[in-house]
């Protein structure tokens, strides 16, 4: 039996893309219309959605990328090269990102450097929570990435199994410059705009109070819903 | 006894919210979701003017996840529990599933600042049960490279306690100086941090060509780097009343507590197990021990200040004096043969095979190591029970030991000066929860 | 213009101070102080009383005030219901009140002052409501008030000091209880000789 | 801008502060509510220094602030006594001057 | 070290004033020990704290240790030291199995004698659930304070300890289990 | 013409058209403005040179934009409030600091009047005053900050403040009364004329380091930091502030290192005056700020800080007496000589 595809030179050869953006988007529509997702309309919307940001989200993105607080906040061996990267040699601050902020709500990136136990991890949610949007997080080593070498009952095989993760930096501990790395990676993510679809999953999106349906912004539905049935549930 | 059914019981009662004591359980994070900076609930109690202040697990100041449950009476600390196992690993259980020599990792990333020391400990003891004689220059090494580790440890102290103290100038200085020390470690183990150097019957390579002449050069840059920390804290009067008659507990109960290390020389006992148990290479090696005389911060910063004077004095005997020869054992049954050996021996690449495919069997017995690390004695217990794997692995780890005295240095004391004690006691939460 | 000004500040010293009677928390009362402090500076400018003005901000909301919010914040927000005086006192109070402020408008308004009704002399005498004017005033014409003044806040710090102050026994202060450190240990602080060497013996005896 | 306008809202802010002082019990907003009647006082004597040309009203109202200060000290001097005392902070159950 | 002649001589003194206090004295690998009877615990450290001549003042170290197929299963060591001579010992209290396995150990607290023992006796409890009478506060400390289990006995699992969220408790009521 | 023809604002001395008091304070504004972000990147690059490190260099040619990126990503974070926080106190604290801040700015003298417009926002007669008088307001955007956030480390964070705003604001206040003494004004520009022959820190060393040691306390500065102290109080008042608010507090401090350095070159370090033509004058008066402003980051990379009890009786038992001493002994000088 054959299988009718859609060509996608028909009628007119195509022209040469002007900008590594217009390849990208004819190399997203090319995808998609093969995996045959999406049509018409819907499908410009998307490709749309996904390449053209306006010059001022341009603009803030690249902000955001460059002026990156993390968080004070070390766990175990890999804190102590953290720490490293600040230092004179590895000088983070380079980047921008040395001011490093002992208040979650002044953070924007949280470091979980090292193994995060059982009775640590709704911790480290409970600070990833009270950051602001936008916020990041850097899983730093085996431990936090995977659980490492620590496969027993007192450390969380990865810290993916509780909050949203945008990059990971294998090696224990890595080395700062890995870490560096890593940070890097992190930016050009921000620039780029992408979101991995993880906030959504980990049901993070913006603070704990705005969940809660705080002072500050409306919650969602879901939201809601399913904090109502959680204080249910614990009784409380 | 019933403790388990008791322990069910309060879970039950704790998640319909009718039980509730100090600790912050899943259950009441969970429930309550408070809006406040991480951990922190307060009450006042108008009748004492107390104020009950939740310092951690997520707060600058406890070096790590260490969580302080401080009364307060204005900024005076009335009482002080600390809360501790959040960075719990369980690498002892961990350790029981491993054979002997994969248990040396596991054992490095307890006190991650002393990865030497967690090392002797562990290859000591189990020396010790096999009956092992390691080659000396294989100690000497061993010695070199503990040095090496005591002077990054107490750097990074010193710069975590500056910070605390608000010099941020000394931070950056000692964290330079702590990378040039990292730089030797790399050059002769290949890694900055967790070597896994030290063997089971010696070390895991020669040093190599050169890094004699590498850590020659450390040590003078360390000597400047010394004079400058002094320099610049010393000559400095904030410094000094910030940290003289401050957190003071007599040398008595520091022993009855058993707080060892730089805290006991500091109030004034010279008890080194370098040179009361005399392991390894140090009783061929000449060095004093620093001792304070009142106890307080200063004294301590200046015990380990000039611990690292000594340590540096220790390396440079090591240097002239190194002695030829092996430096791992060469009893086949328990060592990993040299790299080079396997390609020009049979025989070796049959020990090394059986060695790391099955390891080796040690007779039943136990085993109690102790060494000096930069915190005090760290002790390691090996049980064995016939098997290839250790049957249990216990560490006596200073940090958690000393973590005891905290409230009597600090109680009476300003929150500050609780800060300022916190980071003179040196805990490594690591090395705490283990 | 200037009438602008004066209702404006008015509106706000008078919202201010009946915010100060009615909030029930008393750290709002402060705060509601505060404001009314801040404009009623306004209108003294209006009045060209500068110094007084500067004064009052300095004074009031700077040092004054910052005693109560620490009060307030020390004892604790402790709200009282909205109108619940004495049961007497809810009705007699305002009464009395209302009565005074007729009182003192007839009296002001029936006085029969000319000068009331305007808005004051223009020919001030130059620097009128200065530092430097108010200082003359004050170093001239009325020097025994001001050393009475000054006799009567050294009195109130005194009595501050004794009401307040705890009494010695139950003072635990940080700093009291621990010995001065000697000066000897200035050159710390390396083991004698003979430690060390005992040390050293006893380590290779056991080894 | 006439001088009866100021001392028009000088009696309501000193009748303000009298309401006060008679309907509250907090001894803390009475406090404040003194400190209005004194600021009430205080206006209308800048007020009446204005409409005379004359600055003796201001130095009287500088004597008023440093009255108030005094005031203060010693009447929040004894509100923490009160409290470190465990007594009502409430003037109505206030009854006897003993500590 | 004491040798073997001298723990013989210690098992002597001490069981003459506390008979039956010492059980058996071991000297392994150049390593001391005096295994005792639990009950009689406090006798023997105060004594061998106290008498001049032994005065082991300082308590190094205290863990449990479970030879789990074995009979008397669990022991508790303490590891002395005599600050003087250099000298250590350890104890072994060795616990006899309780009859009911839901029943924990008992073992006397010396928080009393040695102030140091204070958070390792917790530590002990924590991992292997044994109780330390007369302690001040015998609650977990490395693990959270609702966790149910002794983790390091033998015949507990390492592996696989999930995380308790209020998330995944809405979507899964008890997923854990 | 005066802009509110009965406010006696500046009657005494130069007042401009209203016009050119609205250019003026536009200028100034901006001036100011464009300089804090400025003063933030050179602060995190000297910090970064003091620390053997290269500081922020990757954003725009020698890490230039930096400051920008900082604010671009404060601004778009998300707005928010504590649940424990009291609703609009918590948004009015970060403004009140600003505002008090920028309205000091007004007195700062960058020249003499020159063809008819005075280089300053306003001479008030009551000068030093107000800058004593808006500080004392900013106090207030400390403590509602610390106390509208209902967490307990801003609340403590905020009492430090308080009670450190008010112990070293009399020592200040005391350290300038020599200057206004020798000067015979309160006005900054008569005392900035009144350096004419010599910079008043010579004869009144004393009060410079006071005030000096008073700024550092009034700005939160290391070694007075310890309302903010990241070390105890995670980051004091200011630990439920997130994105602009608490970007318009650090704002807010670096204008009051601004201020204090001006106050302290206008009385001691003779304002504008220095060689060179008259139309130099804003320059050295900038210069010196700029100078002093680098004296505040020169100590915050030195100095550990002080302890609390510490802090207080230094303020009360040895600045207070010292500032004391040294007003007696210039009155007495003054009136002898």
């Amino acid at each position: 039996m054959e299988i009718e595809r859609q060509k996608l030179r028909v009628h007119a050869p195509l022209e040469q893309p002007k900008s590594p953006e217009e390849l990208r988007a004819r190399q997203l529509k090319a995808r998609d219309m093969l995996r045959g997702d999406l049509t018409g309309e819907d499908l410009d919307n998307y490709v749309e959605e996904r390449v053209a940001t306006t010059t001022l989200e341009k603009v803030l993105n690249s902000a955001r990328a460059h002026s990156i607080f993390p968080a004070t906040f070390g766990l175990a061996c890999c804190a102590i090269e953290m720490m490293s990267t600040v230092s004179p040699r590895y000088d983070i601050a380079r980047f921008g990102a040395e001011a490093f902020r002992a208040s979650p709500r002044q953070a924007d990136l949280l470091i979980l450097s090292g193994r995060v136990s059982i009775k640590m991890a709704p911790v480290v949610r409970r600070i990833y929570d009270q950051m602001l949007e936008p916020k990041w997080a850097i899983s730093m080593g085996a431990c936090s990435s995977s659980g490492g070498m620590f496969q027993n009952y007192a450390v969380v095989q990865g810290a993916d199994k509780f909050m949203p993760i945008d990059v990971h930096v294998p090696g224990c501990p890595p080395r700062p410059e890995a870490l560096i790395y890593g940070f890097t990676k992190l930016q050009q993510m921000i620039m780029g705009n992408a979101d991995p679809g993880w906030r959504s999953r980990y049901n993070a999106h913006g603070t704990e109070e705005w969940a809660r349906g705080g002072p500050a912004s409306k919650p969602s539905e879901e939201a809601l819903e399913a904090y109502a049935k959680a204080r249910e549930v614990l009784g409380a | 006894m019933a403790r388990m059914e008791d322990t069910l019981h309060d879970r039950e009662l704790r998640q319909a919210g009718t039980l509730r004591d100090e600790e912050i359980t899943v259950a009441d994070f969970t429930a309550e979701l408070s809006d406040r900076v991480p951990g922190v609930e307060f009450e006042l109690e108008p009748e004492q003017e107390m104020l009950t202040v939740n310092m951690g697990p997520h707060h600058p100041a406890t070096h790590g996840v260490l969580r302080l449950v401080v009364d307060l009476e204005g900024e005076v600390v009335k009482d002080l529990k600390p809360v501790i196992g959040y960075v719990h690993t369980g690498i002892e259980k961990s350790c029981e599933t491993m054979q002997y020599w994969k248990v040396i990792p596991f054992v490095e990333r307890m006190d991650y600042l002393s990865y030497f020391f967690n090392m002797q400990a562990y290859v000591g003891a189990v020396e010790t049960l096999v009956d092992l004689e390691v080659p000396r220059r294989a100690q000497w090494l061993r010695v070199l490279h503990m040095e090496l580790n005591r002077i990054h440890s107490h750097l990074v102290w010193l710069g975590t306690t500056a910070l605390d103290l608000g010099a941020m100038g000394v931070y950056f200085y000692c964290f330079r100086d702590r990378d040039r020390v990292l730089d030797t470690f790399e050059m002769s183990t290949g890694q900055r941090m967790h070597t896994r150097y030290f063997q089971i019957g010696g070390v895991a390579e020669d040093i190599p060509a050169g890094f004699e002449q590498k850590v020659r050069e450390l040590i003078v840059q360390l000597n400047t780097g010394i004079s400058q920390y002094e320099s610049l804290l010393d000559k400095n009067e904030i410094f000094l009343i910030r940290t003289k008659d401050v957190g003071v507990v007599s040398r008595e109960r520091l022993l009855q507590l058993g707080v060892t290390g730089p805290l006991l020389r500091a109030a004034g006992d010279p008890w080194d197990l370098r040179k009361e148990g005399g392991y390894l290479a140090y009783p061929e090696l000449e060095f004093d021990v620093p001792v304070g005389t009142v106890g307080d911060g200063y004294d301590r910063y200046r015990v380990r200040l000039t611990e690292m004077r000594e340590s540096l004095r220790i390396i440079e005997q090591i240097l002239d004096g190194l002695p030829e020869g092996p430096w791992i054992a060469d009893d086949r049954k328990y060592a990993l043969p040299p790299r080079a050996e396997l390609s020009t021996s049979m025989e070796s690449l049959i020990h090394h095979f059986k060695l790391v495919t099955e390891g080796f069997r040690v007779e039943p017995g136990e085993v109690y190591n102790p060494v000096e690390s930069p915190r005090g004695e760290l002790g390691c217990f090996v049980m064995a029970d016939g098997s290839s794997k250790p049957a249990r692995v216990h560490f006596r780890e200073p940090s958690f030991i000393n973590l005891q005295a905290l409230a009597d240095m600090t109680i009476g004391e300003y929150v500050a000066d609780l800060i300022q004690t916190l980071a003179m006691l040196d805990p490594i939460l690591g090395g705490i929860d283990r | 213009m200037e009438e602008i000004a004066f209702f404006f500040g008015a509106l706000f010293a008078l919202g201010g101070a009946i915010a100060v009677v009615a909030v029930k928390n008393p750290f709002y009362s402060v705060l509601a102080l505060v404001v009314h402090l801040v404009f009623l500076a306004g209108l003294f400018l209006l009045l060209m009383a500068q110094f007084l003005a500067a004064a009052l901000i300095v004074v009031y909301a700077g040092a004054v005030m910052v005693l109560y919010v620490f009060v307030a914040a020390y004892v604790g927000g402790i709200e009282e219901p909205k109108w619940d005086a004495s049961p007497e006192l809810r009705v007699i109070g305002p009464i009395l009140a209302v009565a005074l402020f007729i009182a003192i408008s007839i009296a002001v308004l029936g006085s029969g002052l000319a000068a009331l009704g305007t808005p004051g002399p223009e020919d001030v005498p130059s620097g009128f409501g200065t530092p430097e004017a108010v200082g003359l005033l004050m170093m001239e014409d009325f020097l025994i008030a001001f050393e009475a003044a000054s006799l009567l806040l050294l009195i109130a710090a005194v009595a501050a000091i004794v009401l307040a102050g705890r009494r010695r026994e139950d003072r635990k202060s940080a700093t009291d209880d621990r010995k001065s450190a000697t000066d000897d240990r200035k050159k710390l602080v390396k083991a004698d000789e003979e430690i060390n060497a005992a040390a050293a013996g006893k380590g290779e005896g056991a080894r | 801008m006439n001088i009866e306008w100021f001392i028009v809202l000088s009696a309501l802010l000193f009748t303000v502060g009298l309401i006060g002082v008679l309907v509250r019990r907090n001894p803390v907003v009475i406090l404040l509510c003194l400190e209005l009647m004194l600021n009430a006082g205080a206006l209308a004597l800048l007020a009446f220094s204005r409409m005379l040309g004359n600055g003796d009203g201001q130095v009287f109202v500088l004597i008023v602030l440093v009255v108030a200060a005094c005031e203060v000290v010693v009447g929040l001097g004894l509100i923490v006594a009160m409290y470190r005392r465990r007594l009502p902070l409430d003037v109505d159950e206030m009854k006897e001057l003993k500590g | 070290m004491p040798d073997a002649p001298g723990l013989e001589l210690i098992l002597a003194e001490i069981n003459r004033e506390n008979p039956g206090a010492v059980l058996d004295t071991s000297y392994d690998r150049e390593q001391a020990a005096l295994i005792i009877d639990p009950a009689k615990l406090i006798e023997v450290l105060t004594w061998l704290r106290d008498t001049p001549g032994q005065e082991y003042t300082f308590l190094s170290s205290v863990h449990g240790a479970d030879y789990f197929p074995k009979a008397p299963r669990f022991a508790v060591h303490y590891e002395l030291l005599n600050r003087e001579r250099y000298e250590r010992l350890r104890i072994k209290a060795i616990v006899a199995n309780p009859e009911d396995p839901e029943e924990l150990p008992v073992v006397p607290s010396v928080v009393e004698l040695f102030p140091t023992a204070d958070f390792q006796e917790r530590e002990v409890y924590d991992f292997f659930g044994i109780v330390f009478e007369g302690h001040p506060d015998l609650r977990r400390i490395l693990m959270p304070e609702d966790y149910v289990g002794w983790p390091q006995r033998r015949d507990f699992p390492v592996g696989g300890e999930p995380v308790i969220f209020t998330r995944d408790e809405v979507t899964n009521p008890g997923w854990w289990q | 013409m005066d802009l509110v023809p009965g406010l006696p604002l500046a009657d005494t001395n130069f007042v401009d058209a209203t016009w050119i008091l609205i250019v003026k304070s536009i200028v100034i504004f901006l001036v100011i403005l464009m300089i804090v972000p400025i003063l933030l990147l050179v602060e995190r690059k000297l910090l970064g040179r003091f620390q053997q490190r290269y500081g922020p260099n990757r954003v725009g040619p020698y890490g230039l934009i930096q400051p920008l990126a900082d604010v671009g990503k404060l601004i778009s974070k998300q707005g928010f409030r504590p649940k424990g926080a009291v609703p609009i106190l918590y948004e009015l604290a970060p403004a009140l600091t600003i505002f008090s801040a920028i309205l000091t700015l007004a007195i700062l003298p960058f020249g003499d009047v020159k063809d008819g417009v005075g280089f300053y926002g306003i001479d008030v007669p009551i000068g030093i005053l107000y800058f004593f008088a808006f500080s004392s307001i900013a106090f207030y955007g400390l403590l509602l900050g610390g106390w509208a956030s209902g967490s307990k480390y801003s609340f403590l964070g905020a009492m430090r403040a308080a009670a450190q705003l008010i112990s070293y604001e009399i020592a200040m206040g005391l350290a300038l009364l020599g200057v206004v003494i020798m000067a015979g004004s309160l006005s900054l520009v008569d005392i900035v004329k009144a350096q004419g022959d010599i910079w008043f820190i010579v004869p009144q060393f004393v009060g410079f380091l006071i005030f000096m040691v008073g700024g550092f306390a009034e700005t939160n500065r290391p070694p007075f930091d310890l309302p903010e102290a990241d070390a105890e109080l995670v980051a004091g008042y200011g630990t439920e502030y997130g994105g602009m608010r608490f970007g318009s507090f650090m704002f807010a401090e670096y204008i009051e290192i601004l201020i204090v350095s001006g106050i302290a070159s206008t009385m001691f370090l003779g304002g504008w005056m220095g060689p060179g033509p008259g139309w130099l004058d804003p320059i050295w008066m900038l210069f010196k700020m700029w100078m002093l402003a680098m004296f505040f980051i020169w100590i915050r990379a030195t100095l550990p800080r002080f302890r609390y009890d510490q802090l207080m009786s230094f303020g009360w038992k040895i600045l207070l007496p010292l500032a004391t001493l040294n007003v007696l002994v210039t009155a007495v000088l003054v009136v002898v000589l």
